[in-house]
């Protein structure tokens, strides 16, 4: 089945990005095909590679990263979201691009379910 | 369609939410601090037990594990993993009421 | 991915407050975009989302900026379904002559109905 | 103690802790979305005038503004503006919940 | 500003779940920094706040930190005083043998008066 | 008065920013101390100077900045706090300076009034 991904709120603070990751990952396993990971509002943080968690903390930009080289996934940080929180072409860790909404709408479009992650 | 509820029923009316919309016989899913909705002897345990009587009530293993309630999960709840999560977001539409 | 042909059934469910958190304005963002994409759009306003349409704000010493007028023009952008759950509304101390657009007032049962109905939806 | 409550009352248990906790005679400010507890006509009016009896309960007229309903406050409920905010939070010791 | 001499009554409340938000996580870390102030320090649990001390966590599959074995570590701090709130633990389905440490409870009527008694307090 | 601000949620994700940027202005006008802004949490990305907000909404860093340099404030942001979100000495905007979690208990022992913003 072909899923697409919403993520809303950002690492650390919330839960929803670890859902986010263990869903998505689960999914790939299973054989499924993950179309989009769209990371809106504070989801865009999710992105910055320059985040530098506790040595024994889980490193959330970087796991994302791994899934995506992984899978060769496609991650899409919205502009707009980005703007507002200090995120950009410098900060975002590999495999994540920046790009507009419509990019979401297209994931309604085509995928067979979306769900989303957040608050 | 299934329902996510990822708040605990003692700070968010999230849940209650899901169950005014949810049509009986669709499925409910507990992960994150949604959990606490499925662990019985609490103040909440009567109401769960309502809300089965119209749906399946799931709930995410992993996220009842890290809260130290996993051998205290209401009876008729059914403990499922993510891959589990996956089969159900399969199977269903899906509503998020964060 | 590119543009379908077809158009696909999709929808923004509005259930927080506005201003409290950016859920709704980011979520009006998201219904603009969509507009432009030649879809089978629906809007829905449940919960804390029917606040989202009252008519009078006055966000200036907030100094947040005010979204009514971008729903005022949802028109503008041919985007016609709109829909709202009565028992949210009037539980919240409204009517529909309350609010800056007269989405169609629906009961419960129909919210799921609606969802279901969709290719995808999203919630803000 | 001044408690200060920011989420709506349909969406958050925020003001029903505030109650629990609060003394008789403490005051509560409602601001953000917890301006929406202050509202006429709502399900939650008899639940305010309760707490009214108790309490006296103020609300940020800039949150009001905002949202439209300024002019559909409950009776009694004083309308305050950020400097009222702090001249309150300057007579009492200040609780926030979130 | 700099430290002060005498020590002042400060307090944290914790009144959130864990792991579904890092409010818990971040108000722990406060405490463990306040230990090393040589204050008058007090440690609430109200609310959902109780489930932060609930015994047997297992994150691992999560992902994401236990903190528990930190909770425990707090008598090493000398913060000693620990208190939690009868109604919120007995409706969450908790007594005080499920708790990793130990708080005197206490009646809903005494947290205002706690509060009050600080110089100030955090609440997380 | 002597008060210390505490802030625990993001910028335009949350209306808690604005509250808190509200009322520190309005103590500060009104003649009080504010001893120290302190940024915690989800706080920490007030400070980045990297947000770029669209051009008739509010720019939050600018605002705390501008109010910083008026009244030559103290704002602290937590390091642990910011380092797991991608905050740094390179995107903080002037007036924000990045400190230890131990600063928030010295405002604990020296301010009259510590008033929290957030969730």
């Amino acid at each position: 089945m072909k899923f697409g991904i919403l993520i809303l709120e950002g690492p650390y603070q919330h839960e929803s990005s670890d859902s986010a990751y263990h869903f998505t990952k689960a999914a790939l396993e299973k054989g499924h095909e993950v179309l989009r990971v769209f990371f809106y509002q504070d989801g865009v943080i999710n992105s910055t590679k320059l985040m530098e968690p506790q040595q024994d903390d889980r490193h959330i930009q970087r796991r994302w990263s791994e899934l995506q080289e992984k899978y060769d996934l496609d991650y899409v940080v919205c502009v707009a979201a980005a703007k507002r929180r200090g995120i950009n072409d410098d900060v975002i860790g590999p495999g994540f691009k920046i790009g507009g909404l419509g990019m979401l709408t297209e994931v309604a479009i085509e995928a067979d379910r979306v769900v989303q992650f957040g608050a | 369609m299934l329902h996510l509820v990822n708040k605990s029923p003692f700070e968010s009316t999230g849940l209650e939410s899901a169950v005014r919309y949810a049509h009986k016989g669709s499925p409910i899913l507990l992960f994150e601090d949604g959990v606490y909705a499925a662990m019985a002897g609490t103040a909440y345990e009567d109401k769960i037990k309502e809300i089965m009587s119209d749906h399946e009530v799931y709930v995410l293993k992993e996220d009842l594990a890290a809260r130290g309630i996993a051998d205290r999960v209401v009876d008729g709840v059914k403990e499922i993993d993510y891959p589990g999560f996956v089969d159900l977001v399969e199977q269903h539409k899906t509503a998020s009421w964060a | 991915m590119g543009e379908e042909e077809k158009a696909e059934k999709l929808m923004i469910v509005f259930r927080k407050a506005p201003y409290g958190s950016i859920y709704s304005f980011e979520g009006l963002e998201n219904v603009l975009i969509m507009g432009a994409y030649d879809q089978d759009i629906s809007i829905l306003f449940i919960d804390d989302g029917v606040y989202a349409i009252k008519s009078d704000m006055d966000t200036e010493a907030t100094g947040i900026k005010n979204f009514s007028p971008t729903f005022r023009a949802l028109e503008a952008y041919d985007i016609e379904k709109l829909y709202i759950d009565r028992e949210s509304l009037e539980s919240r101390g409204l009517s529909v002559d309350d609010l800056v657009i007269k989405p169609k007032v629906i009961e419960a049962d129909e919210v799921e109905k609606l969802m279901e109905e969709q290719k995808n939806f999203f919630m803000f």
